[in-house]
């Protein structure tokens, strides 16, 4: 049971939040533009690296606020967790 | 079942189960991956094709990965009928595995129960129990008192939290010994001659145009006329090095066993609502595999927490559990898709083949994917059980949804 | 005819409350008027507009004339009132923020509220509720929104030993029930 | 039985009281304090079962968890199966029997009580012997917040076992004097009985506490029997000692042979003598003090058998001195006896060679091969291990953040050694936390210890028999040998997992505690490589078994998982009703009058609905209140069709799409002023529903100016059903003006009742005039009642679910979740009128263009007549082609789609069904076979709305 910090409540277990998967994936400016096959990628792919990886995670039970955050997909460590509004952490 | 004597049904390994070669600089087909899949590739590889200039590549241990992790559960009983043609293609398969690969890989025909909890489970089951008929695997709707006759521990009284309200029940399903499974198959594809390469890593791959030339390694380079992804849950960490975008994510799922007890539980119970599957492996533990942590982790661990759930909803459907003793958990890594179906076939480079997205559905597929994916290596064409389960499909949408169609997972 | 006269849904669940020691005491709540206030900004306005300070540190909350102000997220506060009707209570809170980009809505029947209190209050929570609530660290003022058993609480210290466990009233059943489990080994006195 | 082997005093047990108990049919005697192994040996019975695979005699073989050999099966108070001898506390009234490694579960289920505590500390010590004592007074006089678990009935852990001074005072009476300083510190929990089984991320390791398992049946019913403790610690200290290995040798497995360490613990501990002609084989001088210890009691021991050329000068002299003869360089390569020991085959060893060898009498023989530190905790919590020449063991090779080892756990074996690293351990993680150390953190004295000779590392003493090591037990609960290991390295196995997996060493109860590093040895040996190369197999939670039901704790019966239920709940189960589990919510299914089948209920019901009036309780609709200027945008992304135009005081109905185009809630939409909005979801969608509109508002749209609050408990919600229900509403609610002209459908009015406020809607989810009246549930009993009262003239009906899902499956309107799965679009629900045109984008509108979405024999919600107008096809049946000769063909048979809702329809006056059949529309008029029980039903293919197709009714 690992301890996520929120950046607003502070270190919660992590059953009190949702885990959001990829962050920094936009929603398209315009659908309509897109080719199946650009549109499938924005549905179905994501980004699934061995280790340093920057997360989308919502403290759901808590203040309902959803946040990044830099994970270790590895060791499950996290580097640094950072507001929507923050600018993108740097991954390598 | 016949009654065993306590542990001593186990039988002896072979005295010689595989060379342990250096790799050669070149070989006709070169899989990626030394698990279950892979193992089994190459074995119909031979078999079935005569190809055995092959060399399986392990990064760690032969079925060191979720082969040797898994709870071992076999069933066809899926929904949608591309994913009941792959799976009772390899159920059929099973039955006839002990012979084929000489070995005791213990398959235990004790069925399978899934229970229903809700009015929806039921008419979930009724239609996949439906499906299941006219797609010619055995199927059966049971009520309560049909599922005591089955499985006397299972708690059908009606003052539980989520009463059991009947369950669908596949008698061919069964369970099988996991790494007598892998070392049955390691053990034929080395007496063909193919090459099972241990600690051996794929760092790169040597790419010419359209054409994947060959691997680079731990263990030196290796030059492949044709390249097999077997990694399961690694496969995303080879597709990057290739730029190929393979949509997966890897998981947790962990597992655990207990002590070994007398025979108490003859089949398998699964149950989706509450998330228990649980069977009584040979030497008597129970075997239970818990649900599939939400984060993306290749640690090989989970969170405990699912674990203590599990074994509250364990305890709720057979109380008789509550002093049997959790005695290990571990974790494996479940590459999971989109659809909860997997993804096989070609892939941009016309020499490479991607097999992955199994999920929880691996293990019970090892022998049909093994001989699909030789088959479809040999002749260089999707065999017709896995052209379905294309990468392309997620572009045009013609999905294989066991996720939506709320079929059980495991 | 007659007023409508409400009903609480724990009603069933008073006498077995009142049955327990003082080291343990579960007490249901009086229905009181709760609204749902979001606003970004909480400046100076707030208070003029709102009459009360709405508290920016996490996990807090505050006394007011007439109730609490419970800090829920970085632009949302459960505000209570004792004195208000809760359509009241909403209409005044609505037209303040309102202006301010802020909205309101009722909530009073949201959540029910349990007082927990006694010397053995803290380790009932401990029984399913995984945040430190030593006086170390969670003292009067504090807060947190998180799950007491499997029920997601809003859980406010008052004082020491002196706990408001406020739930969903859909939940509210169920928590009495694992309460009154919780209890049990300092409710019985007698060894059998 | 007489406990002919209890010394005539010492010990840890209160001989005044007696216990009695039964074991493998026999009665015993022993007293608080011992074991049922203490007591078994007391009375001089050594063999505890027969192994798992040979049938080989076993006994006890180590004093706690460790021990392979002596399983037992608890019969009484309560059956439990494999249960260390070693571990189980004695208690009057046990029965117990021994085990040959396969357990027996009881078949009535466990009423005793479970539980689980969180718990908060700087400091958690697991372990309270030496170094863990020490370590914990260091915290606890700084004032820290402090858990001291151990899993003993008592503390001291090594002291227990030994004759050690402290201050020239007894040991024991330092350990007496920590318990009751730390008893002292309000802030100190210190936990006996209690096994930390699994450490996991920052500082989280979980604990079981055995409250009441060593009072038997004498145990308080309304206490936990056991307690899962959920500690989060800042700074966890691992004080766990090590385990005792042993050296193997042919036929190492009979009762009788046991552990140096074991011996002194059954002597000072249990004040036991494990026998009383003892011969001792060691590699390393902490055997000396069992000998000595078990001589000074009275035990006659022929020989300390040193495997090392020379024994240490100090130990050979104290030998002298008490008359034992040291034999260096020897070995024990083998023994006799049957049910017990009665020779050790004792030889020459130099060199590696083992010489011929000669027969010593002995009922116990005594074997040391070193310790192994108790890393467990320390590798679960990932820390890697390194292997150290000298000590033949695996050691922490990291510090950990936030988890340090400390004392023989970290391979520091004397006593002064153990006591500095405590109180330096504890200090390291008060200053790591800013904690002043105490004041008078004094630590005690030990008596000045000779530094030990050197050990030497012996695995095993190769085989001179025949018997190539098939008798040489390395795993004895496993009956795993030597020739095991031999056999799989020749099968061409390096992986010590593999090895593992093909011997099964280490698989049992205990782990490989004891038969580990062994096998981690001699598979190096074998395959000739640095034992630091084979590693070790992972080591994996739990450390010792754990009982599913104390993993289970209190989420057992009606606390498995919440039940919610509405304000009227109680009025529900008053009425009789039958409920339905809908996600965590009861709701009530139908209200059976005396003598009626759920059939009959529910035709009585409907006919209320569709010819008089009906009322349910609609309570668990998920609502969710959407507030801001922006409000009507962020719906007409959310919804697929338009929102931005419905008018205030009206109500539309909407669908919302995942990004896949597929379905994944419904719903109607009120809109109570410009910017306000009141959603109404699913019941199952609620939560999920709020959470999408966050997650969009928040991750995507923070630029939109609004805000989504759920306010599904604030409204009790009750459809009020039925040509008559215009006229129950305008008795309840006079001041409204309920006619068609002034109240048209799908738009909602706010009035009041004594001043309560009170929101009615012409929303109709069964094609009849309807109203849903919305109010406070505070009041939802009293409106509830009211509406009955005004409705009793025209036999107003209660109906549930069922009735609720017939009468919308009459009007062909889908239930999401069970007419959808998850792969069906709005198109496929015949809905293309909810999907806007005109709106440029909305969440899914992109999928919709797919080619799978345009293939015309996607699945359509069509209805469904069987011919007979008898047969009520079950829900889930498949449906294929019409097959003319009445027989399916063999498999695999085509499917056109599935029964996804399927009524006896009282206005029908026949069963009917809705389905999802491929190219369902195009079908209309068709006939088609559904199989039901091995026949083939013919149906015909209908559009989905079977009554009131024009919607005349729902004006009244």
């Amino acid at each position: 049971m690992q301890l996520i910090q929120c950046p607003w409540c502070g270190p919660r277990e992590e059953v009190e939040f949702h885990y959001g998967g990829q962050a920094h994936v936009a929603y398209p400016d315009n659908p309509a533009e897109l080719s199946d096959q650009e549109w499938a990628h924005f549905v179905f792919f994501r980004d699934n690296p061995k280790g340093r990886f920057a997360e989308r995670w919502c403290h759901s039970v808590g203040c309902r606020r959803w946040f990044n955050a830099i994970r270790d997909t590895v060791t499950y460590r996290f580097e640094c967790v950072y507001r929507l509004d923050d600018p993108k952490a740097v991954t390598s | 079942m016949s009654p065993r004597t306590p542990g001593a049904d186990l039988p002896e390994h072979p005295d010689f189960l595989w060379r342990d070669p250096d790799p050669k600089r070149s070989y006709d087909v070169v899989i990626v991956g030394g698990g279950g899949h892979g193992l089994a590739t190459a074995h119909y590889l031979a078999k079935n094709h005569g190809i055995t200039n092959v060399a399986v590549l392990e990064k760690g241990w032969l079925a060191g990965g979720n082969m040797a992790r898994n709870t071992t559960l076999i069933r066809s009983n899926y929904l949608w009928d591309e994913s009941a043609a792959i799976y009772e293609h390899a159920l059929k398969l099973w039955e006839g595995l002990e012979e084929d690969l000489g070995y005791p890989i213990l398959f235990s025909q004790r069925g399978v129960l899934n229970l229903a909890h809700t009015l929806q489970d039921v008419r979930d089951s009724v239609r996949r129990v439906e499906a299941n008929k006219l797609n010619g695997i055995d199927a059966e709707w049971l009520e309560p008192d049909e599922i005591r006759e089955i499985c006397p521990i299972v708690n059908t009284s009606a003052d539980i939290r989520y009463p059991v309200l009947g369950a669908t029940y596949q008698p061919r399903a069964g369970i099988a010994k996991h790494d007598y499974v892998a070392w049955g198959f390691a053990r034929r594809a080395d007496e063909a001659g193919i090459d099972l390469i241990q600690d051996c890593e794929v760092t790169g791959f040597t790419t010419a145009g359209n054409r994947v030339t060959g691997v680079q390694t731990t263990r030196g380079d290796i030059a492949a006329g044709r390249i097999a992804l077997c990694a399961a849950g690694h496969t995303s960490v080879l597709t990057d090095m290739l730029g190929i975008r393979v949509p997966v994510q890897s998981h947790p799922l962990q597992a655990l066993v207990s002590e070994l007890l007398e025979p108490v539980h003859p089949t398998i119970v699964m149950s989706n609502a509450v998330h228990v599957y649980v069977s009584q492996a040979h030497k008597g533990e129970l075997v239970m595999g818990a649900g599939v942590d939400s984060y993306n982790g290749y640690g090989q661990r989970g969170a405990f927490h699912i674990i203590e759930r599990q074994m509250a909803a364990a305890v709720e459907l057979f109380p008789v559990f509550a002093r049997a003793h959790l005695l290990r958990s571990w974790g494996g890594i479940v590459d999971v898709s989109p659809d909860a179906s997997p993804i096989v076939g070609r892939t941009p480079y016309e020499n490479l083949y991607l097999n992955c997205g199994w999920g929880t559905g691996g293990f019970k597929a090892t022998p049909g994917i093994g001989w699909c994916l030789a088959d479809t290596i040999a002749n260089d064409e999707p065999h017709p059980h896995v052209a379905p389960f294309s990468l392309d499909r997620f572009a045009t949408g013609t999905l294989v949804d066991e996720h939506g169609a709320a079929a059980v997972a495991h | 005819m007659a007023e409508l006269l409400p009903t609480h849904p724990l009603e069933a669940w008073s006498t077995a409350f009142e049955r327990l020691p003082d080291t343990v005491r579960v007490v249901v709540e009086p229905f009181v008027a709760m609204v749902d206030v979001r606003l970004g900004d909480v400046g100076s306005q707030a208070r003029s507009r709102l009459g009360v300070d709405l508290p920016t540190v996490p996990n807090t909350w505050v006394s007011t004339d007439a109730g609490r102000v419970v800090w829920l997220g970085p632009d949302e506060w459960l505000l209570t009132s004792t004195t208000e009707a809760p359509e009241e209570l909403e209409a005044r809170v609505r037209t303040a923020v309102l202006p301010m980009g802020g909205s309101a809505a009722d909530v009073s029947a949201q959540r029910i509220g349990l007082r927990l209190t006694g010397a053995h209050a803290r380790d009932v929570l401990a029984k399913g509720c995984s945040i430190d609530v030593h006086p170390r660290a969670f003292c009067r003022g504090s807060s947190v929104q998180t799950t007491l058993g499997l029920a997601g609480v809003v859980l406010l210290a008052l004082a020491g030993d002196d706990y408001l466990v406020l739930v969903r009233s859909s939940f509210a059943a169920y928590l009495a029930d694992w309460l009154l489990d919780a209890v049990l080994e300092f409710s019985t006195t007698h060894h059998s | 039985m007489t406990s002919a082997f209890r010394t005539p005093d010492g010990g840890r047990i209160d001989r005044a009281t007696t216990l009695e108990f039964a074991f493998d049919g026999q009665t015993f005697t022993g007293h608080p304090g011992d074991t049922l192994a203490s007591a078994l040996l007391a009375s001089g019975r050594h063999q505890i079962a027969t192994s798992i695979k040979l049938g080989r005699p076993r006994g006890v073989t180590a004093a706690w968890a460790e021990d392979p050999g002596g399983l037992v099966q608890i019969e009484e108070p309560f059956p439990e199966p494999m249960l260390p001898a070693t571990t189980v506390e004695l208690y009057d009234g046990l029965v117990a029997h021994g085990l040959p490694g396969q357990g027996r579960l009881a078949e009535v289920s466990d009423s005793a009580l479970y539980d689980a505590v969180h718990h908060h500390v700087d400091v958690l010590v697991v372990g309270a012997g030496p170094t863990g004592l020490a370590a914990a007074l260091s915290a606890a006089r700084a004032g820290a917040r402090v858990a001291l678990v151990d899993e003993q009935s008592e503390a001291g852990g090594s002291f227990l076992s030994g004759t050690d001074l402290l201050d020239d005072a007894p040991a024991l009476d330092w350990v007496a004097a920590a318990v009751a300083e730390l008893a002292g510190h309000p802030e100190v929990l210190h936990l006996q009985r209690t096994t930390a089984f699994g450490s996991y991320d920052d500082g989280f390791v979980l604990a079981l506490e055995r409250r009441t398992d060593h009072l038997g049946a004498a145990a308080p019913k309304h206490l936990p029997r056991q307690r899962v403790w959920r500690f989060r610690a800042r700074s966890v200290v691992v004080a766990t000692g090590a385990h005792e290995r042993p050296v193997v040798f042919a036929d190492n497995d009979r009762p009788g042979i046991m552990l140096a360490g074991a011996a002194r613990t059954f002597l000072h501990r249990y004040g036991v003598l494990p026998g009383r002609e003892a011969v001792v084989f060691t590699t390393n001088d902490s055997a000396y003090d069992a000998a000595l210890d078990l001589h000074r009691a009275g035990v006659r021991v022929h020989a300390v058998v040193d495997a090392r050329p020379e024994a240490s000068a100090c130990r050979r002299e104290e030998c002298r001195r008490a008359g034992i003869p040291v034999l260096p360089g020897s070995v024990v390569t083998g023994t006799r006896g049957v049910e017990r020991v009665t020779h050790a085959l004792v030889a020459q060893f130099a060199d590696g060679e083992v010489g011929s060898s000669s027969a010593l009498a002995c009922d116990l023989l005594l074997v040391s091969g070193g310790w192994n530190p108790a890393v467990h905790l320390f590798s679960q919590a990932r820390g890697r291990l390194r292997y150290h020449e000298d000590l033949g063991a695996f050691l922490p090779n990291e510090e950990l953040d936030g988890l340090a080892v400390a004392g023989s756990a970290a391979g520091v074996f004397d006593l002064a050694g153990c006591l500095a690293d405590g109180q330096r351990v504890a200090r390291a993680a008060l200053a790591g936390q800013a904690i002043e150390p105490g004041a008078k953190d004094r630590l005690p004295v030990a008596a000045k210890a000779v530094a030990p000779a050197a050990p030497l590392v012996l695995w095993r003493v190769s085989d001179t028999s025949s018997a190539e090591g098939s008798t040489q037990f390395v795993d004895l609960q496993r009956d795993a040998t030597v020739a095991d290991i031999a056999r799989a390295v020749g099968a061409g196995l390096r992986s010590i997992e593999h090895i593992k997996r093909y011997t099964t060493i280490g698989t049992a109860h205990d782990q490989g505690k004891t038969s580990g590093v062994l096998t981690s040895g001699i598979t190096a040996e074998l395959l000739g490589i640095p034992v630091q190369d084979t590693g070790t197999t992972t080591f994996r939670p739990p450390y010792t078994p754990v009982a599913f039901a104390a993993l289970a704790g209190r989420d057992r019966g009606r606390l498995f998982d919440p039940e919610r239920v509405t304000a009227l709940h109680e009025w529900h189960v008053a009425a009789g009703a039958v409920f339905e589990d809908v996600g965590q919510w009861k709701r009530p299914r139908f209200y059976p009058q005396p003598g009626e089948d759920m059939e009959a209920a529910v035709l009585r019901e409907c006919a209320a609905a569709r010819t008089g009036v009906g009322i349910l309780d609609g309570s668990t609709l998920g609502k969710i209140d959407v507030q801001g200027p922006d409000a009507p945008v962020l719906l007409d992304r959310l919804y697929t069709n338009l929102m931005s135009s419905l008018k205030v005081g009206s109500v539309r109905y909407g669908v919302m799409c995942g990004v896949d185009g597929m379905v994944i809630d419904d719903g109607t939409v009120l809109r109570l002023a410009e910017d306000r909005f009141l959603v109404l979801t699913t019941t199952g969608g609620a939560a999920k529903i709020l959470d999408w509109m966050e997650e969009w508002v928040q991750t995507e749209w923070p630029d939109l100016r609004v805000h989504c609050t759920s306010v599904t408990e604030q409204w009790v919600t009750f459809p009020v059903v039925g040509p008559r229900s215009r006229d129950v509403i305008g008795t309840v609610f006079p001041e409204v003006d309920v006619s068609n002209a002034a109240f048209p459908f799908m738009t909602w009015r706010d009035t009041a009742l004594h001043g309560v406020p009170v929101r009615l809607a012409r929303i109709s989810f069964s094609g009849e005039l309807a109203f849903e009246v919305y109010v406070n549930p505070w009041y939802a009993v009293a409106v509830w009642q009211r509406l009955l009262e005004a409705g009793h003239p025209y036999g107003i009906t209660p109906y549930g679910t069922e009735t609720m899902h017939v009468l919308r499956a009459e009007k062909g309107y889908p239930i999401i979740g069970q007419d959808t799965d998850g792969t069906v679009t709005p198109q496929d629900l015949g809905m293309e009128w909810a999907v806007s045109k005109k709106k440029p984008d909305f969440v899914g509108k992109r999928s919709f263009a797919r080619a799978a979405n345009l293939d015309p024999l996607r699945k359509h919600l069509v209805g469904l007549l069987p011919v007979d107008r008898q047969t009520v096809l079950p829900e889930g049946s498949q449906i294929v082609e019409f097959l003319p000769d009445g027989e399916l063909p063999p498999p695999p048979v085509p499917m056109l789609g599935h029964v996804t809702s399927s009524y006896r329809s009282a206005e029908l006056g026949r069963p009917f069904a809705l389905a999802l059949v491929k190219g369902g529309r195009s079908r209309i008029g068709d006939t088609v076979h559904v199989p039901v029980n091995g026949t083939l039903v013919p149906v015909e293919v209908t559009g989905s709305v079977l009554v009131d197709p024009e919607g005349a009714r729902r004006d009244g």
